[in-house]
């Protein structure tokens, strides 16, 4: 019935990059990998935006930020053309809010920023968790902290996962790891969102959102499904509130075990992965999004010196794929984590694995990207034990 | 503008035994919070918040202690904050 | 078979449109393909560059830490991506304004005057493209026809003049490429 | 609640205001302005096609006494979230309803902006000049010399600056099509102000832009005053401070002129 | 760097200028403002004691450039910043130096409330109607009808609003001691832009409040024009939209005064 | 040489809340714990604002905010009396980013707020972080997510010690749980702060907030250590810059190791906690702020009937103290974190214990506080090897 | 020894004020205690409570499940608090405004007709004093001169009219707490 | 305000070997970008920007072709982004 019904934890190998749903209540367009015809090269920025609208994107709020300046761009142009909702509003701060108040209204709004601007949308993403808008949350990541580099980074990891707002919830956290991901995985975003009533966000970084792919021509399209708790003027019926203010704390405390039995049912049946090489593999190494091409290459390369690497790419980082990763490094010698921050997905794994395989970081900051070479390296090390040679030192 | 007295043991000026048979400004006792906006507002003075009547919210309510002298401007209803008072027009034959 | 390219010179040399050219001309042969251009204000006065990986298979790393060719358009880019060739791997030198030399001989140095063989070829701006042209010249990783059609793409039907000026200007950069190979 | 007697009902209760008691202090202003806005909502056949976007202020629970469908805004965000919402929705009627520490502190670039886009919905601007729900602190529409709870000496203009003039200010924006300042200072004014929303609201029908109506009002709590001396107070030196009026309606062709500057060269301080 | 011959110096690069070369494309404003900036605070012999708060746009990197202690605000803050820098060194002079993406759209509720209160700082406003840094997005001062990377038809006021005055509304804050508007648009006013920056210093010197000059400027790319016809649009359309001249120079006497309302009943539209 | 010079992960008794320094740079002032004359009664709020005043601060910036207005009203009134500055800024965002320009002044400041105002700092927070400006904030929290309730709550733990704003930082977080505790660690926050060239935040409750309990009057003092990096005007000397901008992704990275070499020593020296009849403890109970003190009770009262629970109280949640606890733990059949939140400590409590413990949550939402008796009956649970009746199940 | 205490009752009754005085009174005798309001929105128009926690030894949980003395001011109050006296506490309340019982019969209570028995002591607004006084005069976990050097300390030398009538309430309120331990 | 006419071929009007003794302005080469606003700014049209020259920035830059007719008004410095002119009077015996 559900698009994302399938067996919690299934993965997918790296060639197909993400789990084209299975019909149901928002059929997913299907994308054929074999096709080689009339593909298109497409900027990641531009691809999402693109796929925002084929996935019935009603409004889309944004400001100008580097390296996502071209989504906001191709919205300026296109959403116009569709006849639906472009505002540049003033601040990320506003946009965040526009959204809040777009989605609440029912339409299926869309955000993007950078870095800084995603940090402004800290106090109003909880806002939205806490009154349950959909809404999907593009972060195509730069180099921190502060105003940093406009590098690609991955550095906002335990941000997208961990904290952000204020208060006890989640948001789902989709990383694509190259454009035709993301293209799905907009799609997906908008699934979730609407199903589980929250905020979405997907993690890109720099590379993917200013490179070029190609691309199939025809992007996945959603139905909209019904709301039944949309504002949009009581008539004939009770009002209708969207808040997040419960001021006895016995009624927030019952409003929180809802959206944690969400969250719950979120950790059964979303978590996804990618794949690869990873039935023998005595190294696995974990990453995603632009880190996981790196390391892919990279377990190719050690693959052809003998050395028996698989890859393990999360594409939900939250919620993580721990039952993948778990069975996927049952049998390995050392887990390699690649990041392109200094140590943050290295905790979910080390959450993941509690000890049971050793777990190593390499990772590169401030928009520097691994070297496949030095994550071969790094594999070399791991494989006898030795902590890698480049990469931050773990901090606990 | 007037100060109101608010919470003063104004009595009826009339004996509460006869009332008069209209009544023009009606008050709903339970979501009174006795602030004397309406006491202050009232051009004749007909209004009183009464110190011997408590409702569950622990304030005294507005009364209106001259009926008569009631005008049914409805100048109280507009200043209450609360929505508390229905005014009536004064019928022909009464 | 996986080819990487980098495509690098001043910020008004067109560098970025070369590596579209490449990556839709490997795009029109059914390969996979990954552009990465620099971007944001670090192009501004400063060196723009674009990175160009051309495979049958999906592509992993977006970063060349050994890149098969490198071309190079401006003294800047010659410093900074010389050292990433690969051993084997081409470099293309704008000797227009390029005097230095590379420092190495475990790779291929492919000099072109890329500004006078613009000129010959009509339209003295487009050194990128006579650059690409020597590239594809000597290393032939896409065929000319694809890049041909690529122009047509990128440019589209409204520009036809500027579609011919592009093509004579690859040609030209084609044809110096090949030199060598005859001599 | 049927009269002992009688007669021609000459006011009741709007039908969209709940019958939940409200949260506020007795005497305080904002029960009056939602009076009033149930009556206008009321009068225009609005009520079923209205959105409330609720403010971070002791109107937080405004959705649990009008009777229209809400959305929360976060402190100050009530413009833009309102944006969003009319954006989406052009065909329906969107208010936001925010004090003078959600609209002209925290909440400043957005209704500066949502006005200079002339976003087609209505503010409802309540100035009581104080933080009413978090204690009582300092506004920056409080008064010179006024004492709060972050000003214990009373607001001091060299240190804490000047009221802010919000309306004054929007007013000289071209997305602005109607702006008013009222006060519930009285019956009479309170008259005037529910004529100045629902001009507001019908602005905002005809479509021409951003309106905005900021109402003068009490927080006897928050200026340690009995009710009546709070309504005395604001019929005297809070409107001696914020001119009552309407500022812009400019299908009525009412709107200030913009500030003229003196030439650059008046300012040299030495020639050139 | 001698002279072939010796002649008296007229003109010579100043020394608060650091020998960096810009990161600004050719023709950009943002160095002659700098330019000017440098001379000002040399010919007030304030280099040492000065403090720049610099912005996120181009400038980012002022830093670099003048020869000045600073400190980097995150986009659109640096009216905090420098509120702090100041509040916390009274003895010292501080200036902003922004853009107006970053002052004007996201820096809204900082600019306003530091010249609300009456800060004793300095901001410099660079207005080239358009994010420069991030490609040529529309900003709140792009000019109607005008064509950016985010307003592919042109500006239009209908969706998008108004240009913002900035200076104008900021100019009815009594905590405005100065403010002035200036253009970079040819060496005339180039030197009354002069003049105006070092009025806005000595104001600040004076202590009385807050003190901005807004400078008309160009960004070539963002336009999509050669520097010169940048300048030429600059001298004409722009300035046009954007009056130069004194707003405020409140020692001399020089303020505007408030938009005075209508009367309430004016706005009725219906009696009560 | 260090004020906070001592075996890392050393302990203290619950009894003493707080290790006082031990001298150095910034030599702490002493409270005598049996000293019982003059005792005042203080707000908490009050207490944390006037300890502040006490450590010589020089600024503090706010806005109003349930549960800490009064932390803010006491400055009002106080930092004028001390010629000192305060202002009541437009926003948290303006506070925030009034204490960056004044931080990097050299002032030694405050800023406080609570969970939805944090939120709102996320951005600069990270700036601060990355240009390394020192400034202390407190987060009195209330329940969550969104406007939530006012609620003593612990709802925003994830976000100060992992989340918040983007890219690799980290910021020392002190828990107190007692009023007098608040006292001193918001001296030790100042120098943590200034030491180490970081925001430092301080995570209490509305209970602690709004409580009065008994405070020695003396308060502790500390010396201003000169810097060699402020701006004040380049008089003579080069320009100074204090910034987090490197556009070079390379210059970044050199710069965040910098960073991340901070954290190292933070983590190697830092880490504070409290323990209580640990010893031959069996369930180890970890809680920080008011849910410790819950937790102190329900340890007693589960001693009384004979089970051995003893408690562990991380001072400082990060670095958390990892081996303190791993020591604690040792010999322990079961660890039951209590929290007021849906499950956020516990991450921590899993990272640091990696399997070698079950671990398991009593957690309640929104403002509620856990009782004792529910905590007994939880330490009776786990004890055995149930997990909790009551409390948030665990989301992996 | 460890006491817990709520108090609670409308808004304007002087609920937290009491219980500082409970609260300074235990500090003066060098006790621990924990004082805690509530607060915030929560307050206005609704119920205002505290808690007082003194002890000899450090303090636990700010959480009262046990409460050993609860004064209820008004009905709600008596509704919300009455269940949360442990067995054998004291539940002291205000008659003047309670008429309900609190169906307990494991508890001690207290009727105490506060309004008249602070008329009688001079002013009829002082109800949670008298309420106090009735509480420590039955249970006297503080000593009844605490409570009277403890309003010296919180009212402070300008109001002495203000101490003596808030000391004669309390006392007052003592005095109807011993009365049933003589009857 | 003319336009400039930027990148222009334009030659010295006086050939390179005879410069004059006195040069009013000082061109800091490797800072011009060659945007020509200095070109457009002066009243007697003396500047051009050199089309036989790039600096390392890859910029044409700008040159004084005829130092005799300039007046030293110093309005080509004041408009300069980049701070690249010095400026000197003219002798009185030059
Ligand atoms: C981000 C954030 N900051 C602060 C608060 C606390 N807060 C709640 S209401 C309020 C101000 C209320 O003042 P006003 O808007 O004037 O409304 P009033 O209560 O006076 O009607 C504040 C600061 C909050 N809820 N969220
Ligand atoms: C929070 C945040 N949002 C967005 C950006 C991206 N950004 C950098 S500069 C800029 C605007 C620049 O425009 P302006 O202030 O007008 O300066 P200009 O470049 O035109 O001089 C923006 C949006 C950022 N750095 N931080
Ligand atoms: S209707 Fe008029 S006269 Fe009658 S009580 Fe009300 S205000 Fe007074
Ligand atoms: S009726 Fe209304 S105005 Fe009159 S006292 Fe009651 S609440 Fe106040
Ligand atoms: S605090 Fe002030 S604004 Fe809030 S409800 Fe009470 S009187 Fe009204
Ligand atoms: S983009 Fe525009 S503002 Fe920025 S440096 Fe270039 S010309 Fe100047
Ligand atoms: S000084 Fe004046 S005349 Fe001479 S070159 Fe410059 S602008 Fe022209
Ligand atoms: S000297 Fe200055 S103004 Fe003239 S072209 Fe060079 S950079 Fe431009
Ligand atoms: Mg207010
Ligand atoms: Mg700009």
């Amino acid at each position: 019935m559900a698009v994302l019904d399938r067996p919690a934890d299934a993965g997918r190998s790296h060639a197909i990059a993400s789990p084209p749903g299975t019909g149901g209540e928002a059929t997913l367009g299907h994308v054929n990998p074999g096709l080689r015809t009339e593909r298109l090269l497409m900027k990641g920025n531009e691809a999402i935006a693109e796929a925002a609208i084929a996935a019935g994107c009603d409004a889309y709020f944004g400001y100008p930020i580097t390296p996502q300046a071209e989504l906001l761009e191709w919205m300026a142009r296109r959403m116009p053309e569709e006849g639906r909702v472009f505002v540049q509003a003033e601040s990320e701060l506003a946009a965040i809010n526009m959204a809040l108040g777009a989605g609440a209204a029912g339409a299926r709004v869309l955000v993007s920023s950078s870095s800084p601007g995603i940090s402004l949308m800290a106090e109003t993403m909880s806002y939205m968790a806490g009154s349950r808008v959909p809404c999907v949350l593009i972060n195509v990541m730069r180099g921190g902290p502060g105003l940093g580099s406009i590098g690609a980074a991955q550095g906002d990891y335990l941000q997208a996962t961990k904290g952000h707002g204020h208060g006890d919830y989640h948001v789902p956290v989709l990383a694509p790891s190259s454009i035709g991901e993301a293209i799905e995985l907009v799609s997906d975003a908008f699934v979730l969102a609407e199903r589980y009533r929250t905020p979405v966000m997907i993690l890109a970084d720099g590379i993917l959102g200013q490179a070029m792919e190609p691309v199939e021509p025809e992007f996945p399209k959603l139905p909209k499904p019904a709301a039944d708790w949309t504002i949009e003027g009581a008539d004939g019926r009770e009002p209708r509130v969207v808040r997040s203010l419960h001021i006895q704390p016995a009624d927030l405390e019952a409003h929180n075990n809802v959206l944690q039995a969400t969250y719950r049912e979120l950790v059964a049946r979303e978590p996804r992965w990618a794949g690869e090489l990873l039935d023998d593999a005595e190294v696995v190494v974990v990453g995603y999004g632009t880190a996981a091409r790196v390391a892919r290459t990279a377990v190719e390369r050690a693959r052809e010196e003998g050395i028996r690497a698989g890859l393990f790419r999360p594409v939900t980082l939250w919620p993580f794929p721990v039952g993948g990763l778990r069975a996927a490094a049952a049998g390995a010698r050392a887990v390699l984590t690649v990041e392109m921050s200094a140590g943050q997905l290295v905790e979910d794994v080390r959450l993941a694995l509690e000890g049971t395989v050793p777990v190593y970081l390499h990772g590169r900051t401030g928009g520097m990207v691994p070297s496949p070479d030095a994550v071969v390296e790094a594999i070399r090390r791991v494989c006898v034990g030795v902590p890698p040679l480049r990469g931050v030192e773990e901090l606990r | 503008m007037t100060m109101s007295t608010p919470l003063v043991d104004a009595p009826l000026r009339r004996a509460p035994g006869e009332l008069p048979a209209f009544q023009p400004v009606v008050v709903a006792d339970e979501r009174c919070k006795g602030c004397g906006l309406c006491v202050d507002a009232c051009p004749p003075g007909v209004l009183v918040l009464d110190e011997r009547f408590v409702n569950a919210m622990g304030h005294h309510v507005a009364r209106l202690v001259d009926a008569d002298a009631c005008t049914s401007c409805a100048k109280c209803a507009r200043v209450c904050p609360d929505a508390v008072l229905t005014i009536y027009a004064r019928p022909k034959e009464a | 078979m996986e080819r990487s390219t980098i495509i690098a010179g001043f910020g008004g040399q067109g560098i970025l449109f070369a590596g579209k050219v490449l990556a839709e001309a490997a795009l029109l042969e059914g390969r996979e393909v990954l552009w990465i251009p620099s971007y944001g204000p670090e192009m501004r006065g400063g060196t723009a560059s674009c990175t160009v990986i051309i495979s049958d298979r999906i592509i992993g790393s977006p970063v060349v830490d050994r890149a098969d060719h490198a071309v190079v358009l401006n003294p800047p880019s010659m410093a900074k991506y010389a050292p990433a060739v690969a051993a084997g791997g081409l470099l293309v030198v704008n000797t227009t304004l390029i005097e230095a030399e590379p420092g190495r001989d475990d790779i291929e140095v492919l000099e072109v005057p890329c500004t006078s063989v613009a000129r010959g070829a009509g339209d003295d701006t487009l050194v990128s493209v006579v650059a690409l042209g020597a590239l594809v010249g000597r290393r032939r990783f896409v065929e000319p026809e694809s890049v041909h059609r690529a122009f047509e793409r990128l440019l589209g039907a409204k520009r036809p003049e500027i579609i011919a000026a592009d093509t004579a200007a690859f040609d030209a950069g084609y044809e110096a490429g090949l030199e060598p190979a005859i001599a | 609640m049927t009269a002992p007697s009688i007669g021609r009902l000459i006011y009741e209760r709007p039908a969209l205001l709940s019958s939940k008691p409200t949260s506020y202090c007795p005497g305080c202003g904002h029960g009056i302005v939602h009076r009033i806005l149930a009556e206008v909502l009321g009068e225009l056949d609005l009520g079923s096609r209205t959105i409330l976007v609720g403010s971070v202020g002791c109107s937080v629970f405004a959705y649990d006494y009008l009777r229209l469908d809400s959305v929360e805004s976060p402190h100050g965000r009530a413009a833009a979230v309102a944006t969003g919402v009319k954006r989406y929705r052009p065909d329906r009627v969107v208010f936001t309803y925010q004090g003078d520490g959600d609209l002209a502190a925290i909440g400043t670039a957005e209704i500066v902006h949502a006005a200079a886009r002339g976003e087609r919905f209505t503010t409802i601007f309540v100035n009581n000049g104080i933080y009413g729900m978090t204690g009582g602190q300092m506004a920056p529409t409080t008064l010179p010399g006024q004492k709060t709870t972050s000003s214990p000496w009373g607001r001091d203009t060299s240190v804490s600056g000047y009221p802010l003039p919000v309306t004054e200010m929007l007013s000289l924006l071209p997305g602005v099509a109607y702006a008013a300042r009222g006060s519930v200072a009285e019956p009479g004014l309170i008259g005037k102000t529910k004529a100045a929303i629902k001009r507001a609201f019908e602005v905002q029908l005809e479509g021409n832009g951003f309106s905005i109506v900021e109402v003068l009002s009490t927080c006897p709590v928050g200026w340690g005053m009995t009710p009546t001396a709070a309504m005395e107070r604001l019929a005297t030196e809070v409107t001696a401070a914020y001119p009552l009026g309407t500022y812009v309606d400019r299908a009525k062709g009412i709107a200030p002129s913009m500030p003229v500057p003196g030439s650059l060269v008046r300012s040299l301080s030495e020639g050139f």
